[in-house]
């Protein structure tokens, strides 16, 4: 960590970027939060570790507007996004200098939690220097310990890879963190029954509560103006009426991202509500690759992407799944 | 709040005996919007349209719906009624109650709910309706013709003859395409270049015909009446002003090892070249790959004998930019390549030729000087076969589906040929079916085989095996005789399927033209619109969009001429109103409508914008009304719903679905 | 048909493209070609032009079917607009299986200007796929309900 | 089985649309056993839409034919007649066969020279 940030001073003191785009620690030791950097004393509460699980990329559609360039730490799978938003002239490349930052596989504290720690106070083991196998954690019930990948977020066990698809320079080691199946969960709900399915989602979605955690963290979903907010189809929202009401958002989002979606997993990472958002998206990034071919959002700026493209010789949507 | 026009007509009992009019006029009275409804028995009469008129006008009406027959049949006719009662023709929507619903269902009760639920969708809509606009866009009066063969070369005389400015654009060094390859040409056998080269000469020395040869199109912008196109004039090395054509360079250069494009390379030609005698222009290129100067530095020979001067080594490529108001396409076709027909020993025996080497070799100009000999040993033939269907009408991968439609014909053209120039030649013609409709076209084909006789087999040959004593062994079927042929032969001409020269897929993309999958260019109608391209502007003369022989090219690129002078001679363009509308604020720039828009039409600007008092330069889709044709691609394409089709907005679909669901 | 107080009347929403699909359904009325009443079509200039969003909100209106007619592949009045229509759809489609959404609520059908009767014979399979299927409850918004 | 029901056997066998054929010759032009042949491969088509399998069933054709598949690989329009007189032939075959090979034979047929797999195809194809 400390030479990302001898780094950052560097190019801050050599006028090569004005800020530094990071994370700085947060009020708990698993919630360090995004942040500007302007100056070296600055930098002082910068942090990079385990917990670092914010996507920064689509903070520099705002950062591609500021004077000068913007030092943005990008994760290999946050690198995919920052290449989504490039394809999408979203970002100015120009006006970002990319560091690829390693990446361990990135924790999370709801998993910790589920494993029966509670009252948590302290967490080692989850640093970029450490082993990243064991973490000690120190809670207000005694000292508990539990192991790093069955902390992991879920989108760590199914990473797309520790390369990062643009940058300028790259610091930190990384690690292979693979030991799922991507589209396991997606196949054991298309197994189901059509009831099973109806209750499944309706189960989760009735969850939600429109806090649109999901939409403002969403690299993809970065419209100006979000359909659902706007009069251009009648669909601005009102409070909820029908526990299931929330699908047409649900569904409507997933189809706005389908083909742009890096599947970086913030969606489900920030949802307070629990609901494995990430789940519509990845089954529409499952259907493109059985349907159309394999596509990684994010990977070639230059590829066709699924939705604005066709061949002659494309199924039927009628066609019975097989 | 629209104030509406609701007007229901009977036509006759054709609507009125199924659905009951008087009760969807009191129904839909009560809709909000609706100020004004009634019922007539034929609201298309001028009668009923009166009605219109009179409505309009005493309830000061900003909307109207008439639940009629489909849309299809009258909403002109309305829209122009309520442009004289002084309304928007935009502000007019029908409810097809007769062909979606009176017609098709018996019982009273239901016909008559279903026909208040589409009146109730038609007037949620006009209450969204906007006045539109149709926009105006500028002609340029002048035409592009791609191609410079018998097509390209009749479009450009017919357009030029009618006072527009031409230009053709042809990638060899010469114009003539491959009616200048052809020795005679069928049912007259009138000799190719004796009909063509007059035709050459005519649209070269026209005032208002500009040839650019040895050049390529670019890239084009724009649309109809405005396209911009840049042509690539390639380095032809040779100076055309100082040229004179004396053609002593071609004569001294020392390499003469290239393969002849124009004999279909059966023989080889000098680096520097004209194709071929009657050339226009008569300059020759230098062929850059075999040129020894541009090999070695060393050589410059046709440098130094060249009186003129004409000469030059440095000259580069040169990009002429010019605009247009109409583009025709006439890029021809080629012969297809023979690599999968391996029964054929095409690849494996010089005596066995495509029918357009066939046309070469019996050209005075050709390889062997209009000689008919074999060109393993220059010995005459005895035994000559000709193999219909080569590529053509195969359903398999490797030809072409389609039936190349000129063999059949060509095929009798040089079977009576030779049976009348070397009677001692005996011709046999394998075919699976002879097909001559064309004025003087059966006639000829009866003659080759009554008074010339040739000897046409029904059958296909299934294979041809060069045997050691230099004959052909030719197996075919005779199916009328249910025989199995074997026959030595000395010579075997294949009648090789032709398909649309390789340039024109490059071609296509640029002008957003489509084509299909046999590369043949798509016409906007198969039978009512045969000689314009779907996309605005461009138009089809030849080969390029389906096969054809000479007087159909010719017939087809008088009409592409007179399409595209219909289209010169506006001075402006009115265009349909209905097309994209982007929100510049809400608009992402995120470049996924452009991809979807087949007519180029979306464009995105660095713009300054005024969002809520947040001034700031974006990047926004702009939309160029000229072009876009109003499908509605992109509207779905944007996430964010910046993008809007104007008469089928967002809102107004929104307001049929909740009407119809209510 | 009689209208009978106990049986199930479908709401069907069919998006037809103006060029094939709308013309075939106007061949389709003046052959005389008869389909249920519960079909109501609305016009759009080509099956591109249909949001998924119009599709759910059919459905959260109340609809019980919702079926979209465009010109075959390749036949396009505007050469692209139905394969990039077939591609959405069968995403949405494939999206609203998953949820456990009854196949056959929603259906694509190519229907050109000259096929009056295969318009009559879809829109007659549809209503009756929908009728088996019974009310959408799943993608309907209680609100809408009484 | 109705002559139309075994039509329709032939076509499910070949996989092959009878109705593309557009009686071109080729396959007959390019076949090494046309002279041997009774019933020539392109009337095979014929005798396949007509129904007429009975007249191909006893046809010398059936076993004249060398399955070299020239005509299959050279047919324009996928027509493929080595592919009809092969499902023709696999009709007869079966139909022949009847219960040719049943299981309890086997223990008699078992000989110490005999290969196995012999066996296994025999009984693959012969088995009702």
């Amino acid at each position: 960590m400390q030479e990302l940030v001898n780094r950052a001073k560097e190019l801050l003191a050599n006028g090569t970027v004005q800020r530094v785009l990071g994370w700085k620690a947060g009020d708990m030791a698993y919630n360090p939060e995004p942040s500007y950097f302007e100056t070296e004393a600055d930098l002082s509460d910068f942090v990079y570790d385990a917990f670092c699980g914010a996507n920064l990329s689509k903070y520099m559609i705002e950062a591609s507007k500021k004077e000068g360039k913007t030092l943005v730490f990008l994760k290999p799978c946050d690198s995919y996004s920052f290449n989504q938003l490039l394809k999408e002239h979203r970002v100015d490349r120009e006006k970002a200098y990319i560091i690829g930052v390693g990446c361990k596989g990135k924790l999370d504290i709801e998993t910790i939690r589920k494993q029966g720690v509670k009252g948590i106070e302290e967490i080692s083991g989850a640093s970029m220097d450490d082993a990243c196998d064991t973490l000690k954690i120190k809670t207000i019930y005694g000292d508990k310990e539990v192991s790093y990948q069955s902390a992991m977020l879920e989108r760590c066990h199914v990473c797309k890879g520790k390369d990062h698809v643009v940058y300028d320079e790259v610091i930190g080691e990384s690690r292979d963190t693979v030991d799922g199946e991507r589209f396991s969960e997606v196949q054991r709900i298309e197994s189901m029954t059509p009831e099973e399915k109806f209750l499944f989602f309706q189960k989760e979605l009735s969850k939600c509560i429109r806090c649109n955690a999901c939409r403002n963290v969403c690299p993809a979903c970065s419209c100006r103006k979000c359909v659902f907010d706007s009069n251009k189809f009648d669909s601005a929202q009102k409070a909820n009426v029908d526990s299931f009401e929330e699908k047409m958002f649900h569904i409507i989002r997933a189809f706005h991202v389908a083909g742009r979606c890096t599947d970086c997993g913030e969606c489900s990472r920030v949802c307070p509500q629990g609901i494995p958002l990430h789940l519509f998206n990845r089954k529409f990034i499952k259907d493109i690759n059985e349907f159309y071919g394999d596509y990684t959002a994010g990977e070639d700026i230059d590829a066709e992407a699924p939705l604005t493209h066709f061949e002659f010789t494309d199924r039927e949507p009628n066609e019975e799944r097989g | 709040m629209q104030r509406i026009g609701v007007f229901v007509c009977h036509c006759g009992s054709n609507i009125a005996a199924t659905v009951d009019v008087k009760k969807v006029v009191e129904v839909v009275s009560k809709e909000p919007g609706v100020c004004h409804a009634e019922d007539y028995p034929y609201m298309c009469s001028e009668a009923g349209q009166m009605k219109i008129l009179e409505a309009v006008k005493e309830k000061n009406l900003s909307g109207v719906v008439v639940c009629s027959c489909s849309p299809r049949m009258h909403e002109a006719t309305f829209r122009k009624a309520a442009e004289r009662a002084g309304l928007n023709p935009y502000m007019v929507e029908i409810a097809n109650i007769r062909e979606h619903c009176s017609w098709i269902h018996k019982d009273m009760e239901e016909a008559t709910e279903k026909a208040v639920i589409l009146a109730r969708a038609a007037i949620a809509k006009v209450n969204l309706n906007t006045p539109l606009k149709a926009g105006e866009s500028r002609v340029t009066k002048r035409a592009l013709v791609i191609g410079g063969g018998i097509a390209g070369i009749q479009t450009a005389l017919d357009i030029a003859d009618a006072g527009y400015e031409v230009d053709i654009v042809e990638k060899t060094p010469s114009i003539g395409g491959r009616m200048s390859q052809l020795d005679k040409t069928f049912p007259t056998l009138d000799c190719s270049a004796c009909i063509l080269t007059p035709k050459m000469v005519e649209a070269a020395a026209h005032e208002k015909i500009n040839i650019y040869t040895y050049s390529e199109v670019d890239k084009v912008t724009g649309f109809v009446g405005d396209f911009t196109v840049d042509i690539r004039k390639k380095a032809r090395s040779v100076n055309s002003d100082k040229c004179t054509g004396c053609g002593v360079c071609q004569e001294k250069c020392p390499s003469k090892k290239s393969l002849n494009e124009f004999n279909r390379g059966l023989n080889t030609r000098s680096a520097i070249y004209t194709p071929f005698a009657q050339a226009i222009p008569n300059v020759p290129v230098i062929d850059r790959d075999a040129c020894i100067k541009f090999k070695t530095g060393k050589c410059g020979v046709c440098e130094k004998v060249c009186q003129a001067g004409a000469i030059d080594y440095n000259q580069q490529d040169e990009i002429i930019t010019e605009k247009y108001g109409a583009i025709v396409v006439a890029t021809g076709f080629d012969t297809i390549k023979l690599d999968n027909y391996d029964e054929y020993a095409y690849n494996q025996s010089k005596d066995v030729i495509t029918s357009l080497e066939l046309e070469r070799i019996m050209n005075a100009a050709g390889p062997t000087k209009g000689h008919l000999e074999r060109l393993s040993d220059g010995k005459a033939p005895k035994e000559m076969v000709f193999i219909q269907c080569v590529g053509s009408r195969c359903s398999d991968t490797r030809g072409k589906s389609y039936c190349s439609k000129i063999c059949c014909m060509y095929t009798a053209k040089h079977a009576m040929l030779i049976r009348d120039k070397y009677p001692d030649v005996n011709v046999t013609v394998f075919y699976i079916d002879v097909r001559t409709p064309g004025k003087n076209f059966d006639e000829f084909y009866r003659r080759a085989v009554e008074e010339y006789g040739v000897n046409y087999v029904k059958g296909q040959v299934g294979k041809v095996a060069p045997l050691p004593n230099g004959k052909l062994l030719v197996q075919g079927s005779d199916l009328l005789d249910n025989k199995q042929i074997l026959k030595e032969a000395d010579m075997v001409v294949l009648a090789t399927a032709i398909e649309p020269e390789a340039s024109v897929r490059k071609i296509a993309t640029m002008l957003t033209a489509s084509i299909d999958t046999n590369n043949f260019l798509t016409e906007a109608h198969p039978k009512l619109r045969p000689v314009e391209s779907p996309t605005a502007g461009v138009f089809l003369s030849g080969v390029c969009q389906g096969p054809k022989d000479i007087p159909e090219t010719v017939a087809q690129a008088g009409a592409a001429a007179v399409k595209a002078i219909g289209l010169l001679a506006k001075d402006k363009l009115t265009t349909n109103p209905c097309t994209a509308k982007p929100d510049e604020l809400l608009c992402n720039g995120c470049s996924q409508c452009a991809n979807v828009c087949p007519y180029g039409a979306i464009t995105y600007e660095n713009k300054e914008v005024n969002d809520h008092g947040i001034r700031e330069t974006r990047r926004v889709a702009q939309v160029n009304s000229a072009l876009c044709q109003g499908c509605g691609a992109c509207t779905v394409t944007c996430p964010s719903g910046a993008m809007d089709l104007q008469g089928f907005s967002n809102r107004q679909i929104i307001a049929e679905v909740d009407a119809i669901c209510r | 048909m009689p209208l009978n107080e106990n049986e199930f009347r479908p709401k069907i929403v069919a998006f037809c493209c103006n060029w094939c699909s709308y013309a075939g359904a106007d061949l389709a009325g003046s052959s005389r070609l008869s389909y249920p009443a519960d079909v109501k079509i609305i016009k759009v200039p080509c099956s591109c032009r249909v949001n998924p969003m119009f599709i759910l909100r059919a459905f959260e209106k109340g609809a019980d079917g919702v079926i979209l007619c465009g010109c075959h592949p390749g036949d396009c009045h505007y050469s692209t607009g139905n394969y990039y229509a077939r591609r959405r759809m069968t995403l949405l489609f494939s999206m609203l299986d998953y949820l456990g959404i009854e196949k056959g609520r929603t259906r694509v059908e190519w229907v050109s200007a000259a096929e009056g009767v295969k318009f009559s014979q879809t829109m007659n399979e549809f209503v009756e796929k929908i009728r088996s299927l019974g009310e959408n409850v799943r993608l309907g918004d209680l609100r809408c309900k009484n | 089985m109705s002559h139309r029901d075994y039509s329709g056997k032939i076509k499910e066998i070949s996989g092959v649309n009878p109705y593309k054929c557009m009686k071109c010759g080729k396959c007959s032009a390019t076949c090494p056993s046309f002279n041997e042949m009774d019933i020539k491969p392109h009337q095979f088509v014929s005798y396949v839409l007509n129904g007429d399998i009975e007249a191909l069933a006893e046809s010398k054709s059936l076993w004249k034919c060398l399955s070299c598949f020239a005509c299959v690989e050279r047919c324009p329009r996928d027509v493929k007649p080595g592919k009809l007189i092969d499902a023709a032939r696999q009709i007869v075959v079966r139909e022949r066969g009847g219960d040719y090979l049943s299981a309890d034979e086997i223990p008699e047929l078992l000989d110490e020279e005999l290969p196995q797999q012999l066996l296994v195809s025999a009984f693959r194809r012969y088995k009702r």
